[in-house]
């Protein structure tokens, strides 16, 4: 009933593992300062976008074949609405922002 | 009886009857797309009717087909002929907006002339760095001459709006926002704020005046006579509330005036700068 | 121990405020006195307050909102007297009072009267429309209701204790900001949004989990009827687009509350923000409202021209397009702020767009009427008068869209004009016609024609009466929410504008005459067949008003016009062979009191009562922990139950031929 | 009771416990839009420090790595609470949400901390518009883990009480789709709050 796929305790030790990869790498380089910042904040937003994907996939266990279809068409329309909220917020904002210095 | 009395009097409608060539401009883009939108919707509007009036149930003799749902062709028409509208508007639009940005420079013989405009409870200041005078609810320039004028406010939001010339934007604390003007001719106009700012709000109109070159000097030289002067010290008082204001003249102001009203609330850290994360 | 709360709010400063403080205890003590005589309230609680019955609960949104356009229109009236005498003197309202009046008549007429009026149609019909028993979470679904009625009850409230906000429906910070706005007004506004906003978004789930999962057998997605398709779209508008205004309205909560700097002038404030992030709401909102009524003329065209509806796909897909395209535009109501010509171009264009799907849907209710028969029922008057008045209203719409025409109308009446243009026509007329269509249905007897014919012409007169010369007055460059003013060639417009309201006045009584008259001959004019309008949808096929469980047995679909196909293959009313147990939802106290206590809350909240908000909370957190740890939430009715019921029915069905 | 009915009774269960998640998945989508404007409502007042501190004066990257740590474990232990009430395990099931909860209560202690450290500095959420934001959006999360805190102490007593049945299981899956659904909110945070303000 909760659509998980046969190996449910595998599935949850991967996704444990790779998160973990995913937070580590991260921090770690804000630690060491080992890339310049501009690099660091690239990796920072891959590994966010990879491990928010790593949790849908492992622990929320949405995936095209057993979740139902009303549910992965939500998420999918979710994130185009927050593309289109959140990038246009920053568009509009960012704009004004220096339309409005003097 | 009220349209005919609106006929005669619409002649001299703000909008209608615009004063500068900006707002001639954006009053021709008005009627342009007003025009091109009549094309379908005065269709429409008779063939609502017309349908409604002639498939009425009591007129037996119209043709009558209850299951008649699908038409590939009129469906596509649905489609296009709201499309072809919209295509035709949007271009209008683009090229306009761009023409027309209120930030963009005027292009004229004539020399600019610079005003600085704030926004108070509930009156209009202006501030004529050049001349070094600054004048409460009534703003004076001469006509033919482009007028570049930079906005803020020392309250809350306002819309400094000149509907005969200029159209409008925005007034806001800490910021700066920008809009040109120009008068054909000698006249007097009214400017408003329009964006809804408390008690005084509905009194917090302004005199336009543009006039000739020499009328205008000769209304500095009135204004140098006035004998008073803002500076941080005067200024207080002036932004207090107060309605209905008259119009106030100021011989000297300091110079910086307007860059402190703005910083006044920038310092305090006006979120201003370009994001960190770029 | 009251927080801000003293004597002094109440509204004895001016004897106006006393006046409408005292018309709202008048008649809340009216009712209270009536219902006592009639020895009604424990038929009220037990029948209706408590239920969770869909159809109940659409017919308390209908009369909370029919409640609530008084209201509000009693607002307008004020507004439109004043501005017909304010010519350089101070009319009869001071400032104060005005701005309260046109923020109040705002936040009203959008939050209170439409949203609930749509919401309540949505309740009763569409359940029925796509067969199934009940919506996916009844209780929910009333503790929805109760929470829009305590957003309600706070702005009323505001009429005897403190003052309502003076910002505008859109409470624009700083003004709306602690700093200058240090009065309880504005926490009133904030908290009635915020609390209904929870219902608005929750009845959005309700309706999406339902049309998706509740759907009777053979009711694929191209057979919903257009009014189920808008209200899907609608509803997945109000779960995607109300957490936004939650937000903007929950910052400057903060802001007021803690003395955060999000709105604020100055520490770092940006209002720029609230602006945008109230729009992001702002433009799905004013869709949210017309789609629906976009559905319902759908219904009502189709029945009353005696013909299939023309291109309904095209009508879906325009449904669909229109929901999304309504993310995407919402910078049009702030182009003066300053924005670069690209964004101002980019969504000035995106706007536009939206002109296409809604002329498709102009074109597809014309070509339906185009070789039909049409009856002149009072609801297809209401359809076509909407068709002939939204044409121009979009059209001034389309005129704003463009930048810099709209740096000249901003902010003046002309806009003023272009949205009553959009909603009376558009959002009312369409909910008025749902609202005669549907009244047999609801209630079980005819609802009367003649009246509600003269509503229909007192409105739709009264309307252009009071608007057309809004935008005239536009042109002539008068700023919307002007107290008093001073250009005396204005004044004639304005007076013609207070004769508008004052037809439509008429029309307001030609509307309580016919509910009048309708409930007196009640006896001679019931409906035996459920059918009354030769429908086409399944809502038809049932008993009016439909027994609890809406159908015996769930009807299985082959067809778009459901109800038509059987009724032309001659299996319409045919008789099951046996009747089966069913189980329904059982009434429960739960959401009177969690909307009790979110009004409790909200009102403390509002007043600083710091102890109380605690306490409110805690009894609704209890409330909702115990309800949701309830497993038997339902009652089975035997087969024997359903029999007699449905023996009852098919007797006067019957006794019919 | 029939068999027929039994499993129409079923049947039933089961479409309602299809109903509510999805339902359930709604609301959390419509959180999601809260807190994705949020997360750019921060975004856009980063600079709005009004001369106060900024993040790199503030933030404490242990305290957020550990924080890190604690909510993905829970995540997992949560995880495992979902594998043994398929398995119906009771005594598990319980173990699991406890260690859960222990987790989630430190983490949400170490927010606090943070939060009363930043206050007693003078850093507080009304020192500047930056400062609100961060306070807003991060107490945001930590207001919801402690909702889901309460939820695990209710659903708890709801397992040992009534045991593993239909509906408690149905309700346990949402509790856990909002259990996870806050460690990816957390991952939005410190990828946009913490480890850029300290870069
Ligand atoms: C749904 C939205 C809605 C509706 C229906 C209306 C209806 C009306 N509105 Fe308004 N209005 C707004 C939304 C709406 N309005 C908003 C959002 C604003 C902006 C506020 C702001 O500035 O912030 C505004 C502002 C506004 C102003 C201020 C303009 C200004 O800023 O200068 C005015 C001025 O007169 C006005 C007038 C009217 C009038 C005369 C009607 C009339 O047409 C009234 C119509 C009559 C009714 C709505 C009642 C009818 C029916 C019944 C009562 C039912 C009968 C009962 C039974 C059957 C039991 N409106
Ligand atoms: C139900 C309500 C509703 C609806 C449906 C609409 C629909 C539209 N609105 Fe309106 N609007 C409001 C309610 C509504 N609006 C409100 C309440 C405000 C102001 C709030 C405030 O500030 O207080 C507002 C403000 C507003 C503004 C901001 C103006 C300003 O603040 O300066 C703009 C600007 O673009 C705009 C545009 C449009 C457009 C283009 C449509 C389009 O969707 C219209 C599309 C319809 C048609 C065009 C007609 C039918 C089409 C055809 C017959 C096809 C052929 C036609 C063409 C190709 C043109 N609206
Ligand atoms: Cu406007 Cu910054
Ligand atoms: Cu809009």
């Amino acid at each position: 009933m909760e659509h998980q796929p046969p190996h449910a305790l595998r599935s949850y030790l991967i996704g444990f593992v790779l998160a973990v990869i995913l937070s580590a790498v991260p921090f770690w380089l804000v630690y060491t300062h080992a890339l310049p910042p501009h690099r660091t904040l690239l990796v920072i937003g891959i590994a966010a976008v990879l491990q928010v994907l790593v949790h849908l996939r492992f622990f929320l266990h949405i995936n095209f074949t057993t979740t139902p279809r009303e549910n992965v068409l939500a998420l999918v329309f979710t994130c185009i609405l927050l593309f289109i909220m959140v990038g246009g917020s920053f568009w509009i904002m960012f704009d004004l922002h220096t339309r409005m210095l003097l | 009886m009220a349209l005919l009395l609106g006929a005669c009097d619409l002649k001299h409608a703000a909008v209608i009857d615009p004063k500068g060539p900006i707002a001639l401009a954006e009053r021709n883009l008005l009627f342009d797309a007003f025009c091109v939108m009549m094309i379908v919707i005065v269709p429409v509007i008779v063939l609502t009717l017309w349908f409604a009036w002639r498939y009425r149930a009591s007129n037996t003799k119209a043709t009558y087909t209850p299951t008649w749902s699908n038409s590939v062709k009129l469906d596509a028409l649905t489609w296009l002929i709201p499309a072809v509208i919209v295509v035709a508007v949007a271009v209008l639009l683009w090229r306009s907006t761009h023409r027309l940005d209120p930030y963009r420079p005027l292009e004229s013989k004539e020399p600019p002339i610079d005003v600085q405009v704030v926004a108070q409870d509930w009156k209009w200041l202006f501030i004529y760095p050049e001349q070094g005078i600054a004048v409460v609810n009534q703003l004076v320039f001469p006509a033919g001459r482009p007028v570049s004028l930079r906005i803020t406010s020392d309250t809350v939001m306002n819309s400094f709006y000149v509907p005969q010339l200029a159209g409008q934007i925005y007034a806001m604390a800490g910021m700066q926002t920008r809009l040109q003007m120009l008068a054909d001719q000698p006249g007097t106009f009214v400017g408003r704020n329009s964006q809804y700012s408390g008690g005084g709000y509905s009194q917090q109109h302004f005199e336009v005046r543009a006039m000739s070159q020499a009328d205008f000097d000769a209304w500095v030289g009135r204004a140098k006579q006035a004998g008073t002067s803002l500076d941080a010290t005067t200024y207080p008082a002036l932004a207090a509330k107060s309605r209905a204001n008259p119009i106030t003249y100021y011989s000297a102001v300091e110079p910086k005036l307007f860059d402190s009203i703005i910083d006044k609330y920038r310092h305090s850290g006006h979120a201003h700068s370009a994001p960190v994360r770029r | 121990m009251f927080g801000k709360l003293t004597i002094e709010a109440l509204p004895f400063y001016s004897p106006i405020a006393a006046g409408g403080a005292a018309v709202t205890v008048g008649g809340a003590l009216l009712v209270a006195i009536v219902l006592t005589w009639l020895k009604a309230w424990k038929y009220l609680w037990t029948d209706w307050l408590t239920s969770v019955d869909h159809k109940r609960i659409g017919i308390m949104y209908v009369v909370l909102a029919l409640i609530m356009l008084l209201r509000g229109f009693v607002d307008a009236l004020m507004m439109r007297a004043q501005q017909a005498m304010a010519l350089n003197s101070g009319g009869y309202l001071p400032p104060e009072h005005f701005d309260q009046i046109f923020s109040s008549h705002g936040t009203i007429m959008i939050f209170f009267m439409a949203m609930p009026f749509m919401t309540g149609l949505m309740n009763v019909i569409v359940p029925l429309q796509i067969g199934t028993r009940d919506v996916a979470f009844p209780w929910l679904n009333a503790v929805s209701l109760w929470l829009s009625a305590a957003g309600a009850a706070l702005v009323m409230v505001s009429l005897v204790i403190g003052k309502f906000s003076t910002a505008g429906w859109t409470g624009y910070p700083p003004y709306s900001g602690i700093e200058y706005n240090p009065g309880v007004g504005v926490d009133y506004w904030i908290w009635a949004i915020l609390i209904s906003g929870v219902g608005s978004t929750m009845s959005g789930i309700n309706f999406i989990v339902t049309i998706l999962k509740r759907r009777a057998p053979g009711m694929t997605l191209m057979r919903m009827t257009p009014f189920v398709w808008t209200a899907l779209v609608a509803s997945v508008l109000m779960a995607f687009a109300f957490p936004a205004i939650t937000v903007a309205c929950g910052l400057l909560a903060l802001d007021r509350l803690a003395g955060m700097h999000f709105f604020t002038n100055a520490h770092g404030g940006n209002m720029m923000n609230y602006v945008n992030l109230f729009w992001i709401w702002g433009h799905p909102e004013v869709y949210i409202l017309i789609l629906p009524a976009f559905g319902i003329f759908s219904e009502v065209v189709s029945t009353f021209s005696r013909k299939r509806l023309f291109g309904y796909e095209s009508l879906v897909y325009a449904t669909a397009a229109i929901g999304i395209l309504s993310f995407t535009v919402w910078l049009h109501h702030f182009f003066t702020m300053g924005s670069s010509a690209n964004v101002n171009a980019f969504f000035g264009v995106m706007t536009m767009i939206i002109a296409v799907p809604t002329g498709v849907k102009v074109f597809n209710w014309l070509l339906t009427m185009y070789r039909g028969r049409i009856e002149f029922h009072p609801s297809m008057m209401w359809s076509i008068g909407f068709i002939v008045t939204f044409v121009i209203g979009g059209m001034t719409g389309v005129l704003l869209a463009i930048p810099p025409a709209d740096f000249l109308m901003h902010n003046t009446t002309f806009l003023v004009a272009h949205f009553h243009n959009m909603i009376i026509p558009g959002v009312l007329f369409g909910y008025l016609a749902g609202y005669m269509y549907w009244f047999p249905k609801a209630f079980g007897f005819a609802f009367h024609r003649g009246w509600g014919l003269g509503a229909f012409w007192c409105w739709i007169i009264g309307f252009y009466l009071a608007f057309m010369p809004l935008y005239l007055l536009g042109l002539k460059g008068m700023p919307r929410r002007m107290e008093t003013y001073n250009d005396p060639t204005w004044q004639p417009y304005l007076l013609v504008a207070a004769s508008g309201a004052a037809v439509v006045l008429c029309g307001i009584g030609c509307m309580v005459m016919q509910l009048y008259v309708s409930i007196r001959d009640r006896a001679k004019t019931r409906d035996l067949t459920g059918d009354p309008f030769d429908g086409r949808t399944l809502e038809w096929s049932t008993s009016s008003p439909p027994p609890p469980y809406n159908f015996a047995v769930i009807p299985t679909v082959s067809d778009r016009e459901a109800f038509l196909e059987m009724k032309e293959k001659g299996i319409a009313w045919r008789r099951p062979a046996a009747y089966e147990p069913i189980r329904i939802p059982s009434n429960t106290p739960i959401g009177v009191i969690l909307g009790a206590f979110g009004f409790v809350l909200g009102f403390a909240m509002v007043w600083h009562i710091w102890w109380l908000v605690v306490a409110s909370g805690v009894v609704m957190f209890a409330a909702v922990i115990v309800r949701s740890s309830n497993d038997e939430q339902e009652f089975t009715m035997s087969a024997a139950e359903v029999k007699a019921i449905e023996d009852q029915r098919y007797r006067l069905l019957g006794s019919r031929s | 009771m029939s068999v027929a009915h039994m499993s129409a009774h079923e049947r039933e269960e089961r479409e309602t416990h299809e109903q509510r998640a999805l339902g359930f998945w709604l609301y959390l989508m419509g959180d999601a839009v809260i807190f994705a404007l949020l997360f750019a409502t921060y975004a856009i007042m980063i600079p709005g420090t009004a001369g106060g501190p900024t993040g790199k004066e503030l933030f404490d990257l242990d305290n957020a790595a550990i924080e890190t740590a604690l909510l993905l474990v829970s995540s997992m232990t949560f995880g495992f609470a979902s594998l043994q009430v398929r398995a119906g395990n009771r005594g598990a099931v319980l173990l699991w949400l406890a260690i859960t909860f222990v987790l989630g209560a430190a983490f949400v202690f170490l927010e606090v901390r943070e939060f009363a450290g930043m206050i007693a500095r003078g850093a507080g959420p009304d020192r500047s518009g930056f400062l609100s934001a961060f306070f807003t959006l991060v107490g945001t999360h930590g207001v919801h883990v402690t909702m889901g805190l309460i939820w695990i102490v209710v659903l708890g007593a709801q397992v040992a009480l009534k045991g593993l049945t239909l509906p408690v299981a149905s309700r346990l899956y949402r509790l856990g789709l909002f259990w996870h659904f806050l460690d990816i909110a957390w991952v939005g945070i410190f990828s946009i709050v913490y480890l850029p303000g300290l870069l």
